[in-house]
């Protein structure tokens, strides 16, 4: 329970820090620490195959892709500043929603939890995602085709070199 | 206090944080990581319900679609900022403001 | 997901991925695989559906529940119109043509799943998919307007993503699965449970936001101006009728608003829907560029299929999906001849236009049929659609809405009428001499939709028994 | 494929067909047309003989049939019809300035006019369904309408039109009305099922209804008082014109319809009997008074299409199957000797350059053949023994005594002197007499004019001799389709009293002729002079001759200015309440909306985070806490 509660606080922290920071660049490591502890939030929840494709995909993947983004347009980013003020508000803004929401949301999602639906064992994950998702996996080779093909359209090779 | 409502409680904190940051901020890569952080939230709260209805196999499967579509969109999302930013030199989603009317 | 349809899903996918393959030599091949996939398939849809036998037997033995297979007809038409028009009105030596045919093929596939899924997550999955492949098509040109659009629409349209998922996870908590059948046992076992509910308004508002409607349409009229031409018309006809519209119309059945069940949800949706009329067409009426008023028009058009998605009853869901169809007909018409202007003319400001009728008769006789149809002048097919959505609402006592919906029909009216006579009637000018009428290949599919609105219009008996036979399979 | 759609669906495509040539084709449009009339008239002469069984046509499911019908009445008509189109179209071979022209002078919209006029005709005569008839109903006025402003590039050929078109127009809608009412009574629209059960006018609203078919009906066959248009079109249109609409077309859907309203759809009494035959009797006598004055030749023939329809009105008035026999056989017969004095009237404009009849004169040294077929059908026209007009005239007669009023056969009689005497004027000044000397080179009309006007010549002495023919085959079942028992002994030449009146009516002429002639010093032109400055009458024709009577002048100069002046007073209010409020609060409305939306980017995620927090608030609250 406490880890558990350490992981989410961690989490948060993380993804506020991610917020605010004024070098994009740590917003993007500190994103990949909030992924991290969701993984291990993941891996609490015993869902270990979920939290090895976030610990790879999304604290792995998503991070280099977010970190390349940055120092492509890093150049021009540096010398128009970010207004930082709106962001600055956060832990404020946190602060009060926080406070609020701890007398409303936890009794509202109690009552949520009272009206749970307990399923039966579906079986291990392959089982599962092969018989009773198979559509989603069409989904994701879609999906994955989708991205290859914007990525070909937006920096299509050109044919002409200037 | 229930164990489920209590990570429902950060979670809705993770969605605040990245809404907030989709609201507040300038820059396109800041958006990003706001929409990354309500992604994250999400996908716990998925994980969170399967957990509780004994259901956990359908959450990860549900979960490990999710993260696939997670990198797609967040490449298209990436793809589009430097395009963006080819083309005007900008990375401030404020300034966008051409078409109006 | 409905086995039967899965071929409409698959053979445009495997056809995107052939295309870079087979474009790599001749650039042309990219055009031609796509026209042929699409053909080919509306053929084929065409012998399942309209076969006189299959006529003459009120549609029965049409598979599925036959909404899916009429939306997949749908789909490919309007999907054959934009590629055929974009054959000719891609330059040739574009670097990312191929990108493009396959962006479109995979769009058709993920609409095609989005139509034929019987799971909500699933149903999401495709969305997802189709919005990426939204994104990258409407920045398929360099201007800066086209990318600006694509990235309002990323990330005005993101929270919808959000939204649904939790949906979806209350859902898994309380339901335990994520079949409409599901949902459906547990809307018609009587009083259904509070949770139930409150996960699919959150997942209604999803795709609400998706849809467009007023409040949350600020990214509408900018994606769809920014867009590069031709796929104006192919978000404007049916990716965002199919991401958002279709699946509130879905919900609407399944929960059976008609009978009661959700009476707040359903209030909420109509009142939506109600806003996004009276909002789509005010803002149209002072519009200077043709393509965002087109945008503005969509999201007041939009409305009349939400306010009847709403409202639920068998003849409003009826006159729902067929204004669904209408809306993709008529749209994709007015947005290729938008974009028929912009080739010839060079812009769609409207203040530049004008007695464009002089030099493009056909462009400017199709967006007559076209825009007629959407005021819904008697005897296009727009008429009978918002005819049966008014009545439906009259019927049911809302009878606030069934004038205030016919009220701004007229709007419709007049602001296609001011927007006729700017470009296309009265004087010469200098727009409109030195812009010749665009190339047959560029008005066919023009023509043959427009052609498809005239026959709706008068074979309205014939579509009426298929929509009915639809809804007797969704409601018994 | 029925054989029933032919004659609807050949001229229809024909005429489209007409239209795609550009240049001047020589003779083909003229070809076209007239093959497509012969074609179309031996399909219907197929149809009469083999009666092909009811085409329906569902549409909108259930409530709207359109059913054609080939009956004995329907295929009679469609018969007659066919063969005035390749009557007319042979005419028009050769018929200068037959149409407007455009710039390779081709008369492409005449026979475009004409081909289209045969299909709507066909289709009104053949549909058994009322709502189906009434849209070829309105097709014919629509085409009534450019067959009259096409016909001449002048200001008084598009007035006339406009004068046509309008009184039609609102007849129309009259039947429109009408037509509405009795399916709404009846409960059914097709003509077939409502005669099974035929209404009676003791109920309010079917009395209403019958007027208004009425209306409609003889409005069509140009009767008094909507006849006006007609002598305007004599002169501001073309002479094929004239015998194709107006002597033929009019007058055969006309008296068709008032026959099916009055004896197959409803049961009439006394009262509306008299009605029928006070408007037919009033026709024949103020028409034909007009008819009598007139010096101009088509006007003069326009006058007595007429006042020929009074006799048909009066026949099918009579309600007794005599009357109704002499109405339908006098429709045929008259459109058979009016389209052929058009004819005449026609060559004779054509080879002499006018049709003013002070300008004319003998004329029958010169154009013998058209002279001859003057004379049998000016003598069928006013019933001269052995012709045509002669039986069918008897018949109206004998129908009308039969009913015990004899005024209204009185009046008959006065009209058929009448008639005789101005066609007596009418054949004198303009083929006999003297000669004026401008006339001296006149030849006889081309073979292509001369063809038609011999055929319908033969019609009618053939029909005149032959009486038995034309009764037995085409009235006697005409009359059995409309529910009658078919009358016995309708032919036939009977030297009763009837005879004798006739005879004494043809001399009363002759005498009057006599007398005019005197009194004119001489000249045929002047021969009705003694009755048209005769005290009292020579008032009255002053004012006829200003349009005093024409309700349809009298309407556009009183009444329409001040009504329209007051309809602008208040259009002038309601455009403020409908245009300027409206159109100020919406261009308010837009402006302040576009204001909105000024691309910014945070204003609009605002505004849907926004949104989704009140409407989730909203769910969550609607689901009470969950219950």
């Amino acid at each position: 329970m406490i880890y558990h509660t350490l992981l989410f606080s961690l989490a948060v922290i993380a993804a506020i820090w991610a917020v605010m920071a004024r070098n994009l660049l740590t917003s993007a490591i500190m994103l990949a620490l909030v992924s991290v502890c969701a993984s291990l939030l993941l891996f609490n929840f015993n869902a270990p195959w979920a939290a090895v494709f976030e610990l790879s995909v999304c604290a792995g993947l998503i991070t280099v892709l977010f970190i390349s983004g940055v120092s492509l347009i890093r150049a021009s980013t540096s010398t128009t500043a970010e207004k930082m003020t709106y962001l600055k508000v956060l832990p404020l803004a946190l602060g009060i929603f926080g406070i609020a929401a701890w007398f409303y949301l936890p009794p509202f999602f109690a009552e949520l939890a009272g009206w749970k639906y307990t399923a039966a064992e579906a079986g291990p994950i392959g089982k599962v995602l092969w018989e009773l998702r198979r559509p989603d996996l069409l989904g994701q080779i879609a999906m994955l085709a989708a991205g290859v093909f914007v990525i070909k359209s937006v920096f299509p090779k050109r044919r002409t070199v200037k | 206090m229930n164990f489920f409502a209590f990570d429902w409680y950060f979670i809705a904190l993770l969605l605040f944080i990245g809404f907030y940051a989709m609201l507040a901020s300038s820059s396109i890569i800041r958006q990003l990581i706001g929409l990354e952080i309500v992604s994250k939230g999400v996908m716990l709260a998925v994980i969170s319900a399967g957990a509780l209805t004994n259901n956990l196999q359908l959450a990860q499967a549900i979960v490990i679609t999710m993260i696939v579509i997670e990198v797609v969109v967040v490449a298209a999302g990436l793809a589009l900022l430097v395009k963006n930013h080819r083309l005007s030199g900008l990375a401030d989603i404020w300034k966008l403001n051409g078409l109006k009317g | 997901m409905d086995k039967g349809l899965l071929a409409y899903l698959l053979i445009p996918l495997f056809t995107a991925v052939v295309i870079p393959f087979a474009a790599r030599r001749r650039a042309k091949l990219a055009d031609i695989l796509a026209n042929v996939t699409l053909l080919a398939g509306l053929a084929n849809l065409a012998w399942l559906v309209l076969r006189p036998s299959v006529i003459a037997d009120g549609f029965t033995s049409v598979p599925g529940d036959g909404l899916s297979i009429l939306l997949v007809g749908l789909i490919y038409l309007v999907a054959l119109c934009v590629t055929f028009f974009s054959a000719e009105f891609l330059p040739e030596e574009m670097p990312n043509r191929s990108a493009y045919y396959s962006l479109i093929m995979v769009s058709v596939a993920a609409m095609c799943g989005v139509v034929t899924t019987s799971d909500f997550f699933t149903l999401y999955v495709f969305i997802e998919v189709l919005a990426v492949t939204s994104f990258a098509l409407i920045t398929t040109d360099d201007s800066r307007a086209g990318v600006e659009g694509a990235l309002k629409y990323f990330f005005l349209t993101f929270p919808a993503s959000a939204l649904i998922m939790i949906g979806i996870s209350l859902l898994l908590l309380t339901l335990g699965s994520l079949s409409y059948d599901s949902l459906r046992l547990v809307m018609a076992s009587g009083i259904p449970s509070g949770p139930v509910v409150f996960g699919m308004a959150l997942i209604t508002l999803g795709f609400l936001i998706k849809s467009g409607v007023v409040p949350f349409h600020a990214w509408t009229p900018d994606a769809y101006q920014g867009a590069y031409a031709p796929v104006s018309a192919h978000l404007g006809g049916i990716v965002t009728k199919i991401s958002g519209v279709y699946a509130v119309l879905k919900i609407s059945t399944l929960m059976n608003f008609a009978e009661g069940m959700a009476p707040g949800l359903s209030g909420g949706i109509m009142f939506l829907g109600m806003l996004s009329i009276a909002v789509g067409a005010l803002a149209a009426l002072k519009q200077k560029d043709f393509k965002r008023m087109l945008a503005f028009s969509s999201i007041s058009q939009v409305g009349y299929i939400i306010l009847a998605a709403g409202l639920g009853t068998p003849l409003a869901i009826i006159g729902a999906i067929f204004h669904l169809v209408n809306h993709a007909t008529f749209k994709t018409v007015l947005f290729l001849n938008s974009a028929s202007l912009e080739k010839s003319a060079g812009t769609t400001d409207m203040e530049k236009l004008g007695g464009m009728e002089h030099s493009m008769p056909w462009t400017s006789w199709t967006s007559v049929i076209a825009l007629l149809s959407t005021a819904g002048v008697p005897p296009l097919s727009g008429f009978w659609s918002k005819l049966l959505i008014i009545l439906a609402l009259w019927q049911y006592g809302f009878k606030t809405y069934a004038v205030l919906a016919l009220l701004f029909s007229i709007v419709t009216l007049a602001y296609f009428m001011l927007m006729q006579k700017k470009v296309f009637f009265g004087k010469k000018s200098a727009a409109s001499e030195r812009s010749p009428e665009v190339s047959c290949a560029l008005l066919t599919p023009v023509i043959v939709m427009s052609a498809v609105i005239v026959a709706v219009g008068l074979l309205f008996p014939y579509f009426y028994s298929y929509v009915w036979m639809v809804a007797e399979r969704i409601f018994l | 494929m029925n054989l029933i759609l032919i004659p609807i669906l050949l001229p229809l495509a024909a005429a489209l067909v007409l239209l795609i040539p550009a240049g001047r084709t020589r003779y083909f449009k003229e070809t076209l047309a007239t093959l497509t009339s012969a074609v179309t008239l031996i399909v219907s002469a197929a149809i009469f003989v083999t009666r092909p069984e009811a085409l329906s046509l569902r549409w909108l499911s259930e409530a709207i049939t359109f059913t054609l019908k080939a009956d004995s009445l329907s295929t009679f008509l469609l018969l007659a019809v066919s063969l005035f189109s390749v009557a007319i179209s042979l005419y028009s071979f050769s018929f200068p300035k037959i149409a407007v022209e455009d710039k390779d002078g081709s008369p492409k919209w005449f026979f475009f006019n004409l081909l289209m006029t045969q299909a709507f005709a066909a289709g009104a005569v053949l549909a058994d369904n009322m709502v189906a008839m009434l849209f070829f109903w309105e097709g014919l006025l629509v085409f009534l309408y450019t067959f009259i402003a096409l016909s001449q590039n002048t200001h008084a050929a598009r007035r006339t039109a406009m004068k046509a078109f309008l009184i039609n127009a609102s007849t129309d809608l009259c039947l429109l009305t009408g037509i509405t009412i009795t399916g709404y009574i009846a409960g059914t629209m097709s003509m077939t099922e409502i005669s099974a059960n035929r209404l009676t006018l003791d109920y309010g609203w079917s009395m209403f209804a019958y007027i208004l078919l009425l209306i409609g009906a003889v409005s069509k066959a140009g009767a008094f008082p909507f006849h006006t248009w007609i002598p305007d079109a004599a002169t501001d249109s073309s002479a094929p014109f004239m015998a194709y609409v107006p002597a033929a077309i009019d007058k055969l859907l006309g008296i068709y319809f008032l026959a099916r309203a009055s004896v197959y759809l409803f049961a009439l009494d006394g009262t509306m009997q008299l009605v029928l035959m006070t408007l037919g009797a009033v026709t024949i006598l103020v028409a034909v008074m007009m008819a009598f004055v007139q010096s101009d030749y088509k006007r003069l023939l326009s006058y007595h299409a007429v006042s020929q329809t009074g006799y048909m009105i009066l026949g099918i008035g009579t309600l007794n199957p005599i009357g109704i026999a002499g109405g339908l056989f006098h429709m045929i017969n008259h459109a058979t000797y009016k389209s052929c004095l058009f004819m005449t009237a026609g060559s004779v404009e054509r080879q002499t350059g006018t049709s003013d009849l002070k300008k004319l004169g003998g004329l029958f040294g010169l154009m013998p053949v058209t002279a001859i077929c003057f004379l049998i059908a000016a003598a069928s026209i006013s019933g001269i023994a052995p012709l045509n007009g002669f039986f069918s005239k008897e018949l109206v007669y004998k129908g009308t005594l039969d009913t015990g009023y004899t005024i209204f056969f009185l009046a008959a009689e006065l009209g058929s002197f009448l008639t005789l005497a101005s066609f007596l004027k009418l054949g004198h000044a303009v083929f006999f007499g003297d000669r004026p000397k401008e006339l001296d080179g006149t030849r006889e009309a081309p073979v292509s004019m001369i063809l038609p006007m011999l055929g319908l010549a033969a019609i009618c002495v053939a029909f005149g001799f032959g009486a038995k023919l034309p009764i037995e085959t085409f009235i006697g079942p005409a009359l059995a389709s409309l529910n009658l028992a078919p009358a016995h002994a309708l032919y036939g030449f009977h030297a009763d009293k009837l005879y004798f009146v006739s005879v004494i009516v043809i001399l009363a002429a002759v005498i009057n002729h006599v007398i005019g002639l005197s009194v004119g010093g001489g000249k045929a032109s002047k021969a009705s002079d003694h009755i048209h400055h005769a005290p009292l009458l020579k008032e009255t024709y002053e004012l006829a001759e200003r349009r005093a009577f024409d309700l349809y002048e009298v309407v556009m100069d009183k009444l329409v200015p001040p009504a329209a002046h007051l309809l602008t007073r208040i259009d002038k209010i309601f455009d403020w309440l409908i245009d300027a409020l409206p159109s100020s609060a919406a261009g308010f409305c837009g402006r302040t909306l576009s204001r909105f939306h000024n691309g910014s980017y945070p204003l609009y995620m605002a505004l849907t985070i926004a949104g989704a927090v009140v409407y989730i608030i909203l769910a969550a609250g609607q689901n009470g806490g969950l219950k």
